[in-house]
């Protein structure tokens, strides 16, 4: 049963780090977000591996959350050098919601 | 599963939800990233919970310090940036004006549902796992290695791994595609200036701890072959030993000239090309090893990755500094 | 003899996890950052020596116990050098010390 | 190598290639751009009299191309289709000798030429096309390929007739559209055929291809100017001369009666169509329109725009002549088909000859013009009195086949129409030959450009006299074995009505 | 002996490793880049072609990675559906990339290239794989390229847009992956084929498909999901504006394609309505919105979107009609990117002479630059889908397929939407005529940047006339008998 609870945990991160991506206008606040929302992806992932009993460890979805956590870096560090530019271009940290006329 | 088990994960999982919960909605951006932090040493806990130990290293070293790093790293040049930057990049509380809070119980009531739906989908699952640990036991004699996920990542899902490599030399290429980031002076003034006196302690902990990492990132290289390890585990230690020289001050891109950067980066996508191309000539397939010598080719696949990796890590982490001809 | 080593290694942890709580009480309770960095470093590095003996007690080779010290060794030079960073940057960011 | 199978697309192709040729040729270019368009002509029309002379003797001229999953690009040269297509490339031959001295000197000829090419391709596409998607095709290239021309020359009211244009002809396209492939869910096929393919569907379609009839109707009334669509003819008046003249008095405006034609014999066929019930209210509209249009071009003072109303109502006699279902009157209507071509480009002509050397728009700066320009009034008259119905000229003999049509048919009240457009046509034309011929010329003309001796340039002056001719001559010469009217019989009789 | 090298070459293989290779070539050596990159691609257009002369003749092609069998391993699938996207990013590829030399100056054609590349690697990839996981990377590679390529220009708006894409593909990416977990866990494997003969109308089965519909639909930006695409398509450089509508969203288009046809169509229960309604809304909100710019490339941007919706609505016609119906969309989908792949580079000619895209006082610029405005009208012609053109094709082929399953709400929206496309066309080329004088400080717009936005458009009216050929292509393999019943 346990391993349920870790999926929902999982999901509730997911959950967590959509509701702060919309919430939150600050860039930095919406790339953590979105690191969450990988970290709560990877839970269910693997969780869900675990269903009925200690079966023998099922390593596909290891190596899928591997891979997830690598794709998730590149894109953090990626958003982080977008923001710093825009915020040297812009001068604030958030999107300009003005679409560009 | 006895009362004790129940009461680790319920505080597991608790401590993990609420600390998610805080770093996003904290009020002041440090506090935010710290709590990440945490929160990513938590997540590497629960990995450990979940028996997958080869994703708690990767977990603690890439997720937690490096992806703290680098937020540690972005705040600090924005708040560099202060002069020309309005002040809401600095501390900056969650807003409470009337539309803000109106947006955030919209999004709440929104996301209800989908919440709901994913439970119930979830909820719904068969309760026995049907994975494929059968077959990967079938042919783990086969793929010379005895660790199941670095057997997963480095030959049954070779292409994958290949294409993982790419994804990490993508965002090397697109971050010095933005030209490099002027302000980046600020990280040396808190790696010189402000240590300049002390520079001693940073020093001493460099000269004992740098070799010593040098020594684990080549231990989990050797081991991830039988035990938790590999090549992504062993190159993010290099690149915290890397972020750590950066940060005392040593001018790691004069050591490297622009082209021995990049070739350094290159190395490890080239060899897997290399590698994936020549196994198609000889073997008739994409990325297929040869049982017999399966172990020393993905051993030495590993070394040339873990090495580009670590060089993609710690450049990506100075920010488009070291591409300058 | 089983039961001794076991009975001595639970102490051991007992002991490790008093010397945790006294840290985390310190970093609660004093006021501002040079004492908190006291408890922290001072208290956890004793508490964690002890639970790394416990554990070692426990290990089935001398190669697990090495690496649990090994452990302790590296967290101490990373406590040591990380609190004495800290309280500098507090110093040069002009944060005086407490007086009561 | 089976020539008959490949000439229809030589036809379509030779002025396809110069055209595109043009495109690239710098302005300064003159003598090549000139060759070529000479070159496209008379290739063309060597091309369709060797078609004539084939199908007159049987020949089956037919390309079949793969377009989509089976329905093929068909061109096909039946006796209808060879008829339209010999007045449109005996009137671009003209035409592009009367443009190039019209166009002496103004700029981006060779982009007007260019499209001037394109638009004739698809004239000749649309005459020749064998099924309703070839039809399509080229009926919508048509309209791309005469925009450009339309705004040729730039001007802010050139732009908004341009965009009433677009707007008309973008709708009725669509409407056709959804109509041929409404039609072609329902048959699966869209072949034409000389009696209609539709005979075989059953009762339960009746509603569903009436509203595919009017659809149809509706798409092609708008480039045949049937009256509520009518609205952008009068203002493409805006366009240079030659433009007007052979777009919208031949190419565009037939194209829309011609598909008429076709939709109501070819595809829907003459039975099944009055079966349907729809015949008569096309026959009322088409009345209405004669009507209508003749009425507003009694008031039009300026002299392109009476023209253009005298289109709108003399391009529904053929429509008429389709919509009374009876084989004389369908003689009327497609020998018409020529007959108004001929008269109505040799108008155009003259007109363009006053605006161009005299600067007179207007129907009331006419007076004397016949004594300054006597051969250009000349051919007008002629245009004129065939647009009456007076007899010597072609304009005569469609409409007495129409009122013979409409007796043999029992639709006594088109010959009141008949008579009542006649008179109007009087009306609105004989003033203007009254003011030329018998009234004192002004003493200065707006602005004049002298030509020396002759009264116009050669370039201006000839096409009209030969079209005058050709029209006197389809009148005079109308038993002839290859005059309009004969070849008209030949249709009827081959296409239509199964001895 | 020619066909038999072609036959049993890895043509698949070398779609992906030629262009992994070349760009860490590019990134290496950025002296020689516009010569790797136009080799590169015209490379790749021969190998597409021998991919298609190959399973035209052996069939569907399968190659088992790794020599591991599907549950275990990742497998390659190339059929009819992969061959046509791969035809169209290697065609349209070459294209811009042939625009894209002339375009760059030396230090932004360095840092143009192994972007371009690697997108073009992980497009192809995309196009190739059978296995869900391997398509959450290849489409994580595809985002953040393209979100590179987007930030090339630097600008205010560039960079806004940038981050917006960042942020939407990287949400799209996570929902995705999401959906890839719970199908896993619920069926055992990620291979696309056995998840076909595994799934049943369980709820997990829905649930992945609503996260990773709506991920992708993020990433191809949908109607209610399109708020990031037209800034950033307009802000970005021609030749990139111009990658990311033709080729980028069409990659996730692909992968919603393939998923709904293989495993979600049997058990869709209603679904494929929702996309249409969708569809729908995309068509008439979308050219409604480009009607209302004076920003040239944020017309386009918006006709992008608009045009998307039209391959949506062959999701409700496929439960009836399924194979014509796809046919009709892929065929839309080729003429779509020549044509809006042309009209973008002509935009970017426009704006390269002229300094400015207001559609407003366009006329001075359009006048000069008569094989740019050729270009713009030929590929106006086929996106609003008159006849001559590759988009009537396929316009005509989805009329059919609405009428003869009677659905008139589907017939209204197609030919409103033509009408709608007609509007913004014109209202554009209405300037070509007008005779207003030469703008002052004009650009020279190298030659090859006019013709190669021509060639693509004449392409996209060629097509018209291809047809024939080229539908049968789609179908080897059969990959859309598995959803509606055959007609």
């Amino acid at each position: 049963m346990s391993s349920f609870s870790f999926a929902l945990a999982g999901i509730g991160l997911f959950v967590l780090g959509l509701h702060a991506l919309i919430v939150h206008a600050h860039l930095l606040r919406k790339i953590l977000a979105i690191n969450i929302m990988g970290s709560g992806v990877s839970l269910v992932l693997v969780a869900l591996a675990r269903r009925g009993g200690d079966a023998l460890p099922d390593a596909v979805p290891h190596a899928m959350v591997i891979t997830g956590i690598v794709v998730a870096v590149s894109a953090t560090a990626l958003a982080l050098v977008l923001m710093l530019k825009l915020a040297a271009e812009t001068g604030s940290a958030t999107l300009p919601d003005d679409s560009p006329e | 599963m006895t009362l004790l088990a129940w009461g680790f994960d319920g505080l597991l999982l608790l401590g993990l939800l609420g600390l998610a919960w805080k770093a996003l909605n904290s009020t002041d951006l440090f506090s935010a990233i710290a709590l990440f932090i945490a929160f990513g040493l938590l997540m590497a806990l629960v990995w450990v919970r979940l028996e997958a130990p080869d994703i708690a290293l990767a977990e603690a070293a890439i997720g937690a310090g490096l992806s703290g790093a680098l937020l540690l790293a972005a705040l600090a040049r924005l708040r560099g940036m202060e002069g020309n930057v309005t002040s809401n990049t600095g501390v900056e509380e969650a807003p409470n004006n009337i539309d803000a809070r109106l947006v955030q119980w919209l999004s709440a009531i929104l996301l209800l549902p989908v919440l709901f739906g994913l439970v119930y989908g979830v909820l719904s699952l068969p309760g026995n796992a049907v994975g494929l640990s059968a077959e990967i036991n079938a042919n783990l004699a086969a793929s010379g290695v005895s660790n199941p996920v670095t057997a997963v990542l480095l030959n049954f899902r070779a292409y994958d791994t290949l294409l993982e490599v790419f994804v990490l030399l993508l965002a090397l290429i697109a971050i010095w595609s933005m030209g490099s980031i002027q302000f980046n002076r600020s990280i040396e003034t808190i790696g010189k200036t402000s240590l300049e006196t002390t520079s001693s302690v940073l020093d001493t902990l460099v000269y004992l701890l740098v070799p010593v990492l040098m020594m684990v990132a080549a231990y989990l290289l050797w081991v991830g072959a039988h035990a938790p390890g590999g090549a992504f585990q062993a190159g993010s230690v290099l690149a915290a030993a890397c972020v750590l020289l950066l940060l005392a001050g040593w001018p790691l891109h004069r050591l490297l000239t622009a082209m021995r950067l990049r070739l350094l980066a290159v190395a490890g996508p080239v060899v897997f090309v290399s590698m994936a191309a020549y196994s198609l000539i000889a073997e008739g397939a994409l990325l297929q090893f040869p049982p017999e010598h399966a172990g020393t080719l993905i051993l030495l696949l590993e070394t040339v990755a873990a090495l580009s990796i670590a060089v993609t890590l710690a450049a990506l982490f100075s920010g488009g500094q070291g591409q300058h001809e | 003899m089983i039961a001794v080593i076991d009975l001595f290694s639970v102490l051991l942890l007992i002991a490790g996890a008093v010397f945790f709580l006294a840290g985390t009480l310190g970093l609660l309770r004093f006021p501002d950052v040079y004492t908190r960095l006291h408890a922290l470093t001072k208290a956890d590095n004793v508490g964690l020596g002890l639970i790394i003996a416990g554990l070692a007690l426990q290990a089935e080779s001398w190669a697990v116990a090495g690496k649990l010290v090994l452990i302790w060794l590296l967290v101490l030079l990373a406590g040591a050098s990380v609190s004495y960073l800290v309280a500098n940057g507090a110093l040069k960011r002009g944060i005086r010390p407490w007086k009561s | 190598m089976n020539w008959d199978a490949w000439i229809p697309l030589l036809v379509v192709a030779s002025s396809l290639l110069p055209g595109l040729v043009i495109f690239t040729l710098a302005e300064e270019r003159i003598r090549l751009r000139t060759g070529l368009n000479l070159f496209g002509a008379l290739t063309k029309l060597a091309l369709v009299g060797w078609m004539f002379w084939g199908v007159y003797n049987g020949h089956h001229f037919e390309t079949r191309l793969p377009l989509l999953p089976n329905l093929e690009l068909v061109l096909r040269a039946g006796p209808l289709a060879l008829l339209f297509v010999s007045l449109s490339t005996v009137l671009w031959l003209v035409t592009t000798i009367y443009a190039i001295g019209y166009l002496e000197g103004s700029p981006h000829r060779s982009r007007f030429f260019g499209f001037f090419s394109l638009c004739v391709t698809a004239t000749v596409g649309v005459a020749l096309s064998g099924n309703m998607i070839t039809f399509l095709i080229f009926y919508e290239f048509l309209t791309l390929a005469t925009y450009p021309l339309l705004v040729h020359r730039g001007t802010e009211e050139a732009r908004r007739a341009g965009h009433t244009y677009l707007v008309y002809t973008m709708i009725g396209g669509a409407l056709l559209l959804l109509g041929t492939a409404w039609l072609y869910s329902l048959t699966g096929t869209l072949e034409f055929t000389p009696r209609g393919f539709l005979s075989g569907l059953g009762e339960e379609h009746r509603h569903a291809l009436i509203i595919i009839f009017v659809l149809m109707i509706a798409g092609l009334g708008v480039k045949a100017a049937l009256v509520p669509l009518h609205g952008w003819l009068p203002l493409a008046m805006v366009a240079p001369a030659p433009v007007s003249a052979l777009l919208h008095a031949v190419a565009v405006v037939k194209a829309g009666a011609f598909g008429i034609v076709r939709v109501v014999y070819d595809v829907f066929g003459v039975d099944f169509a009055t079966g349907l019930g729809v015949m008569e209210p096309l026959a009322w509209l088409a009345g209405f329109t004669i009507i209508y249009g003749s009425l507003r071009a009694l008031f039009q003072d300026d002299l392109k725009r009476r023209l253009a109303f005298s289109t709108i109502s003399q391009v529904s006699y053929i429509v008429l002549g389709v919509a009374i279902a009876g084989p004389i009157a369908t003689i009327g209507g497609v020998v018409h088909l020529v007959h108004q071509g001929l008269m109505k480009i040799t108008l155009f002509f003259c007109a363009g000859n006053l605006a161009e050397t005299l600067g007179i728009h207007k129907v009331s700066e006419m007076n004397g013009v016949g004594r300054r320009m006597p051969w250009t009034m000349a051919a007008f008259t002629i245009g004129a009195f065939g647009m009456i119905g007076a007899p010597p000229v072609a304009g005569f003999i469609s409409k007495w086949y129409l009122g013979m049509g409409a007796l043999e048919a029992g639709q006594s009240w088109v010959l009141l129409v008949l008579a009542g457009s006649s008179l109007l046509n009087a009306a609105y034309f004989l003033p203007i030959l009254h003011a030329a011929w018998f009234r004192k010329s002004p003493e200065s003309w707006p602005h004049e450009h002298d030509f020396g001796r002759k009264e116009t340039a050669w370039a201006l002056l000839l096409p009209p006299l030969i079209t005058a001719a050709l029209a006197l001559a389809a009148g005079l010469l109308a038993t002839l074995p290859f005059s309009p009217l004969e070849w008209a019989k030949l249709i009827s009789v081959r296409e239509f009505y199964r001895p | 002996m020619l066909q038999a090298v072609i036959a049993d070459s890895h043509w698949a293989i070398i779609l992906i490793l030629l262009p992994l290779a070349a760009a860490v070539l590019c990134f290496l050596y950025a002296r020689a880049a516009n010569i790797i990159g136009v080799m590169t691609l015209s490379a790749l257009v021969l190998s597409v072609a021998a991919l298609g002369w190959q399973i035209r003749e052996t069939g569907v092609y399968h190659h088992a990675i790794g020599g591991w069998e599907a549950p275990l391993g990742i497998g390659l699938y190339a059929d009819g559906l992969s061959l046509l996207m791969l035809t169209i990013t290697a065609v349209a590829g070459l294209g811009i990339s042939i625009y894209a030399t002339s375009y760059f100056k030396q230090q932004d054609a360095a840092r143009f290239w192994p972007l371009w590349l690697l997108l073009l690697a992980s497009l192809n990839a995309l196009y190739l794989s059978a296995d869900i996981f391997n398509l959450y990377i290849t489409l994580e590679l595809v985002g953040l390229a393209a979100v590179a390529l987007a930030a090339l220009t630097g600008g205010r708006d560039a960079l806004a847009g940038a981050m917006r894409y960042l942020l939407a593909t990287l949400l799209g990416s996570l929902a995705y992956l999401l959906g890839v977990a719970l199908l896993y866990h619920g069926f055992g494997s990620v291979d696309i084929a056995i998840l076909a003969t595994q799934a049943e109308p369980v709820p997990v089965l829905w649930v992945a498909f609503g996260l990773m519909g709506a991920g992708l639909a993020l990433k191809m930006a949908l109607v209610p999901l399109h708020f990031w695409l037209p800034a950033t398509h307009a802000s970005a450089a021609a030749p990139v504006s111009a990658l990311l509508s033709a080729l980028v969203i069409k990659g996730a288009f692909y992968i919603l394609l393939r998923l709904w046809l293989e495993i979600f169509a049997p058990h869709s229960g209603g679904a494929e309505t929702l996309l249409g309604l969708l569809g729908s809304a995309a068509v008439i909100w979308g050219s409604l919105q480009a009607l209302r710019q004076t920003r040239l490339k944020l017309l386009i941007a918006y006709s992008t979107v608009a045009q998307l919706g039209y391959l949506f609505i062959a999701f409700p016609l496929s439960t009836m009609a399924g194979a014509a119906v796809w046919s009709a969309a892929g065929y839309l989908a080729l003429s779509h990117a020549l044509a809006k792949a042309a009209m973008f580079l002509a935009a970017g000619n426009l704006m390269r002479f002229g300094g400015h895209d207001r559609i407003a006082d366009l006329d001075r610029v359009v006048q000069r630059l008569p094989l740019t405005a050729g270009a713009f009208a030929l590929a106006g012609v086929s996106i609003i889908g008159l006849p001559p053109s590759g988009g009537f094709v396929g316009k005509w082929l989805l009329l059919e397929a609405a009428l003869t399953q009677g659905r008139w709400e589907l017939v209204v929206v197609i030919i409103l939407g033509s009408l709608l496309a007609a509007a913004y066309v014109f209202k554009v080329l209405g300037r070509a005529f007008t005779q207003a004088p030469v703008c002052q400080k004009a650009r020279a717009v190298p030659a090859r940047m006019e013709w190669a936005a021509l060639l693509l458009a004449c392409g996209a009216i060629l097509l018209g006339f291809l047809a024939p050929f080229i539908l049968p292509l789609m179908d080897i393999g059969d990959p859309f008998s598995a959803s509606g019943v055959q007609p």
